[in-house]
């Protein structure tokens, strides 16, 4: 690198009392895509947890039954213009049931959210944990957990969620168990990425200077790897989330996502796909709400990524007249 | 090369064995009196025991799995009934379901996985590859923003939306595309990729994005790296740089990400196949799983594990091929 | 009966195609529209009918099918000692001869059973279709490689309970004779007037000994019918049929046989199906489908679309989705509770849960609606379009509920619109305004069909559901409501645990009724009576309809299946 | 456009920069900087990091272009007004009238495609000579710049070739077009002493040649000397001193000028002070026979192949070699960070396994042997709270001790690496080692990333620490001349075995071994005069 980088870089870096977080934030608050679908995703997190607040201000609820308001000789199609859009349902009926869509769409929000977070915390702390052991572990212990990350990563998730899914009792909270099961099967690439970052970091001087100080290598991991290893983690698990939200919809399509008559997004499309030409909009608003949510995270993803973005901090370290020497 | 190879089989074999045993396992433990579903639920007490002793349902588990080892190692042979017939090995035994041997039932499927996955990761590099080059080389502009747009579009709506929503429009309203249905390529190349078209562009959506993503996350990390920068300072033109150095560095990434969504995309486009009748691995896999069909099951997951093993040692050779700096081991 | 799930393909192709599925009746209007439409409604001889089907037929072994002529596409090719006659609504649920010459010849308790067949029988090399053959088929159906049939054979036939089928068993079936190469008795071991129902399950079609292969025998089965397989790909996904030229039309009254060729593609996705029957391009044009109906989704489209509708059959088959109470699980042991739950229904919540009006019709009683079952109209405890949650409530307090209830509701999560969690989550908001707190409890198919069907882990309080196998009301109370029938050890379907001697008494001896018009008026007053228990409540018969494409003539539904014929079918 | 044609005029100089200033953000990179090199001349842009000299370079050549810095005053390059002409005339200017070579020759050539096809690309770019023209002239100047067997090698890929091979052939891309300036932007930085002796050769044989002018940007004032006609020492974005060569390296006139290159350690003066001047004392550390090899089956090779050492109490061993040369694993092995594959280590007498905090080490790095989410403070601790040591206030205490002992401040504890610069960093490692209460210290090339003035305080720092603590010290550099400024006893690597081994002054002044003959003839010399006797010597020194 030039000293234009380092010139570049230098003065926000040498800005005294910088934390690593503050360096995040700042980094963070200069992409402006990222910003706006940071405040998307905490607006949805906020209608996820306000579902009850926002439906009582609506007046209904998301499991009750109005026959009246379809038309059961045609389907059950909703009765009114724009999928029965009125007062007192915002954005219309469920056809069939009739239950209300607004109510549905926001507590769907909670499960969809919900689960695809739960997993994702289940797909992180499986992945650091093997991934971490299998970069400081002996040889041995490393091509046991690297085979065994090998496997998971072969094996088709969906079948794997089918089977396991029939396996525990109905009684199990079904949300909490389609979050398990999704962590519990797609934990393959974080592992391997936590595995790689371990590795590199384990040869850096400083992991070699904790050691050299005396301490033992749960320490060591604890102290000086995991702080090392939370960039590229975030970065993933920030691109998970999306990816697990669709992955409820799949399993809702197969039938055994979370189960009726709790709403997930998923379970709506899943109902709604066949209804496409007869009642657009029962299709559209949880289409539309998967796609801005998976967009915002994705978008909020890629801005995390760069904010941590490891080679913009190594660009700041590369001056000139340094020599670089190969290390054995 | 070959001592590369002789550790990528050895490996590959570990980690199928080891599948199996996880799928033996999950499946012993699964509710449904399989029996009971495959005698039918009419049959009888007297007739459900006979089915399964015909099974060998009743033996423990570690002896039904011996006996798929067996079967895999020696082959095995089989009653019709009225003759016995052998299914030589590598034998993953019979369905429980059709009684038909789990070996042809794959040889039967692939092709159409296969043809649906190969076709459609042709789509999907031409569309993520060229979208990832397109929004480096645009970066920050509209035209970044619109493709990154229309990439994650496809990423967000579940395939089982935008496929039906394809062929309604594309098929049924603007009938440009006939319904598709599975034609073999061997019987008539020109109908098999008309055909497959929309499944090939409805699965190539779902994947684009993330080759886009990572296309252009390596592309900008390749244009930072120095030698981009000897290349600008000898006058070598953009384009060049874009479509010569930046892009042969970014590929390492999107070769590595290929072989993993090829591979589990070979059992994965189970709700593609579904939603375009196309009689693949994912679609029987599914059905296998829900009437507790193990050897079908076992087999399967087998022969996914198998794409998933092998489309990572391609990607690790290839890797190899386009950076000769690396040395496989 | 037969349990309409995707528990196996085997049963979703025999019983699922006949019962979930289904389309259309002679009731129905519609069809006689779709006759009207094409201009020239007479119906000619040539072309291509095209099959579009979800579900592969992946059993063709006349051994393994369940339904009466193995369903429509088998019954092309297997033909039986009797049949049902192929004519629109009531009049299809008589039963005919097929290869017999009539419907049977009963002793004086119907306890032996004689047929003769018809001269003049080939299948498809040519070569002459004789008793012993139909004997060899039966025998080959106890075989425990090729399971799956009705399990009224092993049940009826003398000695038959543990016969092991021709391959372990070389002396055969002492209970079926046959006297001459046109002549076969069936012994019984007790009075069956219903024997000429049973006969025309696929069990009943001749197998020649010599060209049996066992469990590869469906690759290939041989025809007796008036098509030939000459095309079975993937175990059933692709098969093309074609005219057996040594069949003749002399000897068969019930098979029409209007196209040349038959073309049936399968694994589509159901919306798919839908989609192209009413685009109606190409081979579509000529296309039906035996397993596909029309959704509530697509039937609020076709019903806006004048084309469209005059192409609907609509049809009803003998089925009733209904939620059962085990009486020995507490609180349903008290009637009190099980009457207040009946009161409750909400039955135009969960008709619309299950399509709506056009595709359910809500019941009161347990036997379908139709002549043949007998159907006796009864609404013990009345609950009016909306339920009456007053009453139940009323009847709650007697029960020494007065608090309110909290329940159990057990149904599968399998994805069907008739079966879906939909209906049970439309119960619990019925009961909710009776007091009656539900929880649900949704089950994976499997697991469901186990828990409900064994003694030992039944559920007080589930959804299930009852087709018949032959339309009459025999085999739609007697597996339900006989005590004899409770199976400790294995599958059980008198879920109700009902063993109440007058009960079984009438069943026995309407068995031995050879009439069978006065049979189904004994059927309908037993269905009544045992109504007053309150053991299920009957929530809705569904009606099955389904698109023809455009090119289709000559639709004939019958009750007995409620769908389209595909024997009668043209596209010409 | 008209101000481009002007430009085009003859009599002008081959590179006229006037007032030029370069800011990036809030940060002025280069200030006001004026200077002119006529054709043919050389001229060396001479400092330490943040001066500013390399982005004079990329100035040159508008390479600041789109790249959010702002340039003002007046940059002329071979008749092209760089801040305004139109893209493309920039672009025939690039490689064209003006080639660049880089620091770093590994990472500045696409490691995916041949060296000839990347100097036919460029060639082709100024040219539009045919594909096989092109690739005639990539092995032309190939072979021109000393590569054996130009045809075959042309078809390598760069991780192919040897440091050096690959900064020649960078060399031989610029030579491509035959442009009429060089600008060589740290040339040999990256390179060992001897392969950058032989880039210098080579750049001065070329220069001889072709009569182009060169443009060298450098941190080592040796390189300069030995290269250019005239110096321009710069400081902070603005020139110090500028003028010939031999005046400004002979009689410096700044106070600057003079202080950088009093901190150059100079290989033919001895040592000014002597450890601790006892006799050899006790034994701290021995090693016998050690052995380390890397990789597996045929790959496998010794980075240290039978190596054995004594160090003693308070004395000083000093490490010399080149790249490849095992000094950074023998380094390792002797802390324990590496266990060797045969041979031991004895610390105080007994066999050792593993690490031990007595035997601590200072690492190359500055950056990335402190912990970036960690304070200083803390990283000093470690070793503190590693032997148990509980009471937060003590340890405080002696954190803030050791910070003020190695020069820093007491008030640092709290702050982050990044917060320092480069020598300030490794004093915090000096200081994380000590806390330690270490008898031995390893220091693995402890300086070579810091700048000359830097370098020279922290030497003396170690030197003084050594003396109080009576510690012993092995120094493993690269540097000949500043392991002779630190050494008692010296000891020259090459593959992994020690070549020659004595007290410091009887190696330097009367080397046996010609390894070390070779790569003391190398080191660059201050005094341009030496630096032409050293030329000579070298043509007749080779050793392969």
């Amino acid at each position: 690198m030039t000293e234009a980088v380092l010139a570049v870089e230098a003065p926000g870096a040498s800005a005294p009392g910088a934390s690593g977080a503050r360096q995040f934030w700042r980094r963070l608050r200069t992409q402006r895509a990222a910003l706006v679908a940071a405040v998307v995703v905490a607006l949805l997190v906020l209608v996820a947890l306000a579902a009850p607040l926002l439906t009582a201000v609506e007046g209904q609820d998301p499991t009750t039954y109005h026959p009246s308001l379809v038309d059961s000789a045609r389907g059950g199609v909703p009765i009114g213009s724009f999928g029965g859009i009125s007062g007192d349902h915002w954005l219309g009926v469920e056809p069939q049931t009739g239950r209300d869509l607004f109510a549905r769409l926001v507590y769907g929000a909670r499960v969809s959210l919900g689960v695809a977070l739960a997993a994702t915390v289940v797909q992180v702390l499986i992945g650091v944990v093997v991934g971490v052991a299998a970069g400081l572990g002996s040889r041995l212990v490393d091509q046991l957990l690297s085979r065994f990350t090998d496997v998971i990563v072969a094996m088709p998730l969906m079948i794997m969620a089918l089977a396991l899914l029939a396996i525990v009792p109905s009684s199990f909270p079904r949300p909490v168990l389609v979050a398990l099961v999704i962590g519990l099967i797609a934990w393959g690439s974080i592992a391997k990425i936590v595995r790689a970052q371990t590795l590199t970091l384990k040869g850096l001087d400083y992991v070699a200077a904790a050691r050299l100080s005396g301490w033992g290598t749960w320490r060591i991991a604890r102290r000086e790897l995991l702080p090392g290893i939370a960039a590229p983690v975030i970065t993933y698990a920030a691109l998970l989330v999306p990816t697990n939200i669709t992955v409820e919809a799949a399993l809702s399509f197969l039938g055994v996502g979370v189960k009726p008559p709790t709403p997930s997004w998923g379970q709506m499309l899943t109902a709604a796909d066949v209804w496409y030409q007869a009642a657009p909009q029962y299709l559209l608003l949880p289409a539309g709400a998967l796609f801005v949510t998976v967009l915002a995270l994705t978008v909020l993803g890629d801005g995390v990524r760069t904010a941590l973005d490891p080679r913009a901090a190594s660009r700041l370290r590369v001056g000139t007249g340094r020599k670089r020497e190969a290390k054995a | 090369m070959s001592g590369f190879l002789a550790r990528r089989i050895l490996g590959a074999v570990i980690t199928l064995l080891a599948i199996s045993v996880i799928v033996y396992v999950v499946f012993y433990v699964t509710p449904g009196n399989v029996a009971q579903i495959t005698c039918g639920p009419r049959c009888s007490p007297a007739q459900v025991q006979q089915v399964a002793e015909q099974l060998h349902l009743n033996d423990p588990l570690y002896a039904r799995y011996w006996d798929f080892l067996q079967g895999l190692v020696a082959g095995q042979d089989y009653s019709t009934g009225t003759s016995v017939q052998h299914c030589s090995a590598p034998c993953l035994g019979l369905s429980y379901q059709s009684d038909q041997q789990v070996t042809a039932l794959i040889l039967a499927k692939l092709p159409v996985s296969l043809s649906l996955v190969f076709g459609a990761m042709v789509l999907w590099l031409i569309l993520g590859v060229g979208t990832g080059v397109l929004s480096a080389w645009r970066r920050g502009r509209l035209t970044e923003r619109l493709l990154t747009g229309v990439t994650l579009a496809g990423v967000a709506t579940p395939v089982f939306v935008i496929g039906l929503v394809l062929m309604i429009v594309v098929c049924g309203q603007l009938q440009l595309l006939p319904f598709p249905q599975y034609v073999a390529f061997t019987d008539d190349p020109e109908q098999w990729a008309w055909n497959l078209l929309l499944p090939w562009l409805s699965l190539a959506l779902i994947e684009a994005a993330a080759f886009a993503r990572l296309t252009r996350a390596s592309m900008l990390e390749t244009l930072a790296e120095d030698h981009i920068r000897t290349f600008r300072a000898y006058g070598v033109g953009e384009r060049s740089i874009i479509g010569r150095h930046a892009l042969r560095g970014a590929l390492a990434p999107v070769i590595a990400l290929n072989a993993n969504n090829f591979g589990g995309a070979v059992g994965g486009a189970v709700l593609t196949e579904t939603l375009f009748g196309l009689p693949g691995i994912g679609q029987e896999l599914v059905h296998a799983v829900n009437v507790v069909d193990l050897p079908v099951v076992v087999g399967m997951v087998l022969v996914i594990g198998f794409f998933v093993v092998a489309a990572n040692a391609v990607a690790d050779v290839l890797y190899a091929v386009a950076d000769r700096r690396v040395v496989l081991a | 009966m037969r349990q309409p799930s995707v528990i196996a393909r085997r049963l979703a192709v025999a019983s699922v195609s006949l019962v979930v599925a289904a389309g259309a009746v002679a009731c129905g209007p519609e069809d006689n529209d779709a006759k009207g439409a094409g201009g020239d409604s007479t119906p000619h001889k040539g072309g291509t009918l095209t099959v579009l089907n979800r579900n592969p037929q992946q059993d063709f072994d006349p051994a393994r099918l369940y339904t009466s002529g193995g369903g429509n596409v088998p019954s092309l090719v297997f033909r039986t000692l009797t049949t049902r006659n192929r004519e629109n609504g009531e009049a299809g649920a008589e039963v005919v001869p097929d290869l017999a010459t009539d419907t049977g010849r009963p002793n004086k308790d119907a306890t032996v059973w004689t047929y003769t067949l018809k001269e003049g029988l080939k299948y498809e090399d040519g070569t002459k279709i004789t008793s012993a053959d139909i004997k060899y088929g039966i025998e080959r159906s106890f075989a425990p490689e090729l399971s799956g049939g009705a399990p009224y054979l092993r049940d009826w036939l003398v000695g038959a309970a543990d016969y092991q089928g021709p391959y372990k068993d070389k002396k055969g079936l002492a209970a079926i004779e046959t006297p001459d190469e046109r002549t076969i008795v069936f012994r019984l071991n007790k009075p069956e007037g219903e024997f000429p129902y049973l006969a025309t399950q696929t069990q009943f079609t001749p197998v020649p000994k010599d060209k049996d292969t066992g469990t590869k025998y469906e690759e290939h089965p041989v025809s007796s019918g008036p098509y030939k397989v000459v095309k079975n790909e993937n175990d059933g996904e692709h098969l093309v049929l074609e005219r057996n030229t040594h069949w003749s039309a002399s000897t068969d009254a019930e098979r029409k046989a209007y196209p040349d060729r038959i073309d049936v593609r399968s694994g589509l996705d159901s919306s798919v199906i839908n989609q192209r029957l009413s685009s109606s391009q190409g081979a579509d044009a000529a296309a039906v489908t035996t397993d596909t109906n029309l959704g509530p989704a697509e039937l609020a489209k076709v019903t806006g679309d004048k084309e469209l509708a005059a192409r609907v059959g609509t049809g009803h088959f003998g089925y009733t989705n209904y939620i059962a109470f085990n009486p020995t699980v507490k609180p349903f042991d008290n009637a009190k509770v099980r009457q207040a739950i009946s009161y409750a229904i909400d039955r135009s919540s969960v008709v619309n849960a299950a399509g709506g009006s056009a595709l359910a019709e809500p019941a009161t009683t347990f036997l379908p609606d139709q002549k043949s079952f007998g159907h006796t109209p009864y609404d013990h405890f009345p609950a009016g379009k909306a339920g009456d949650p007053a009453k139940a409530k009323e009847l709650l307090k007697e029960a020494g509920h007065a608090d309110g209830l909290t329940v159990t509701l057990t149904h599968s999560n399998a994805k069907d619109f008739e079966t879906s969690p939909e209906i049970a989550t439309a119960i619990q908001d019925a009961l909710k305004k009776a007091g009656i707190t539900v929880k649900l409890q949704g089950l994976e198919e499997n697991d469901y069909s186990d828990k409900i069907h064994n003694v030992k882990t039944e559920p007080g309080f589930f959804l299930a559901h009852w087709g018949a196998d032959w339309p009459s009301g025999g085999p739609f109370l007697a597996p339900i409501f006989d005590g004899r029938q409770i199976v400790k050890d294995g599958a059980n379907f008198n879920t109700g645990l009902l063993n109440d001697k007058p009960v079984n008494a009438e069943i026995d001896a309407i068995n031995k009724l050879t009439d069978l018009d006065a049979a189904a008026a004994r059927w309908g007053a037993l269905d009544k009576k045992i109504g007053e228990q309150a053991l299920t409540v009957p929530l809705f018969h569904p009606v099955y309809k389904r698109l023809v494409g455009k090119d289709i003539k000559n639709v004939v539904i019958s009750d007995w299946t409620g769908v389209l014929d595909i024997s009668q079918a043209a596209v010409k | 456009m008209s101000d481009v044609t002007k430009a085009a005029a003859p009599a002008r100089d081959l590179v006229e920069v006037s007032d030029l200033t370069v800011d990036f953000g809030d940060l002025r990179a280069v200030d006001g900087l004026t200077f002119r090199l006529e054709r043919g001349a050389a001229l060396a842009l001479v400092g330490e990091s943040g001066s500013g000299k390399s982005t004079v370079a990329s100035a040159l050549l508008g390479l600041h272009r789109g790249t959010g810095a702002r340039v003002g005053g007046a940059i002329e390059v071979a008749g092209v007004d760089v801040r305004r002409a139109p893209e493309e005339a920039l672009r025939r200017l690039r490689g064209g009238k003006a080639a660049m070579v880089f620091q770093d020759p590994l990472s500045s050539l696409d490691p995916y495609y041949a060296i000839g096809d990347q100097i036919a690309e460029v060639y082709r770019v100024h040219t539009r000579a045919s594909r096989r023209a092109a690739r005639a002239r990539a092995v032309e100047v190939l072979d021109r710049v000393g590569i054996a067997d130009a045809v075959r090698r042309s078809r390598s890929r760069p991780h192919e070739f040897s440091g050096g091979m690959r900064q020649r052939a960078l060399i031989a891309m610029a030579l491509a077009c035959e442009p009429d300036l060089l600008i060589a932007d740290e040339p040999t930085t990256a390179l060992d002493v001897t392969v950058q002796a032989q880039i210098l050769d080579l750049l001065h044989t070329l220069r001889e040649e072709t009569g182009m002018g060169l443009l060298l940007v450098t941190h080592d004032v040796g390189v300069a000397a030995e290269s250019v006609d005239e110096v321009l020492v710069m400081r902070h974005g603005r020139a110090v001193e500028h003028g010939p060569v031999a005046d400004v390296l002979g009689a410096p006139e700044q106070p600057y000028t003079r202080e950088l290159l009093g901190a150059v350690p100079r290989v033919e003066v001895p040592r000014a002070v002597s450890g601790t001047g006892e006799a050899p004392s006790e034994v701290v550390l021995e090693a016998t026979g050690l052995r380390r090899e890397f990789g597996r089956g045929k790959r496998a090779f010794a980075a240290v192949d039978d190596v054995s050492l004594t160090i003693h109490r308070g004395e000083t061993l000093g490490i010399v070699g080149e790249s490849g040369s095992g000094k950074t694993t023998l380094g390792r092995m002797l802390v324990g960070l590496l266990e060797p594959t045969a041979g031991e280590v004895r610390y105080d007498g007994h066999a050792r396994v593993g690490v031990n905090p007595a035997v601590q080490m200072v690492f190359q790095d500055p950056v990335s042997s402190l912990n970036p989410r960690r304070s200083v403070g803390e990283s000093i601790a470690d070793p503190l709270r590693a032997r148990g040591e509980r009471d937060e206030e003590d340890i405080r205490e002696r954190v803030r001790e050791l910070l003020e002992r190695v020069g820093l401040v007491a008030a640092h504890y709290d702050r982050y690496p990044h917060e320092f610069s480069g020598g300030q960093r490794q004093r915090v490692g000096i200081a994380r080692a000590l806390a330690a209460d270490p008898r031995l210290i390893v220091c693995d090339e402890p300086v070579s990333a810091l700048d000359v003035t830097t370098q020279a305080q922290v030497v003396a720092m170690l030197g003084e620490l050594q003396r109080e603590l009576g510690l012993a010290l092995v120094f493993v550099a690269h540097d000949l001349a500043v392991i002779r400024q630190v050494s008692d006893r010296v000891a020259v690597m090459r593959r992994g075995r020690i070549v020659e081994e004595g007290p410091a002054d009887e190696v330097y002044d009367n080397p046996q071994d010609p390894y070390t003959k070779q790569l003391l003839a190398a080191v660059p010399a201050l005094d341009p005069r030496i630096a032409v006797q050293r030329r000579a010597a070298r043509r007749e020194l080779t050793v392969v």
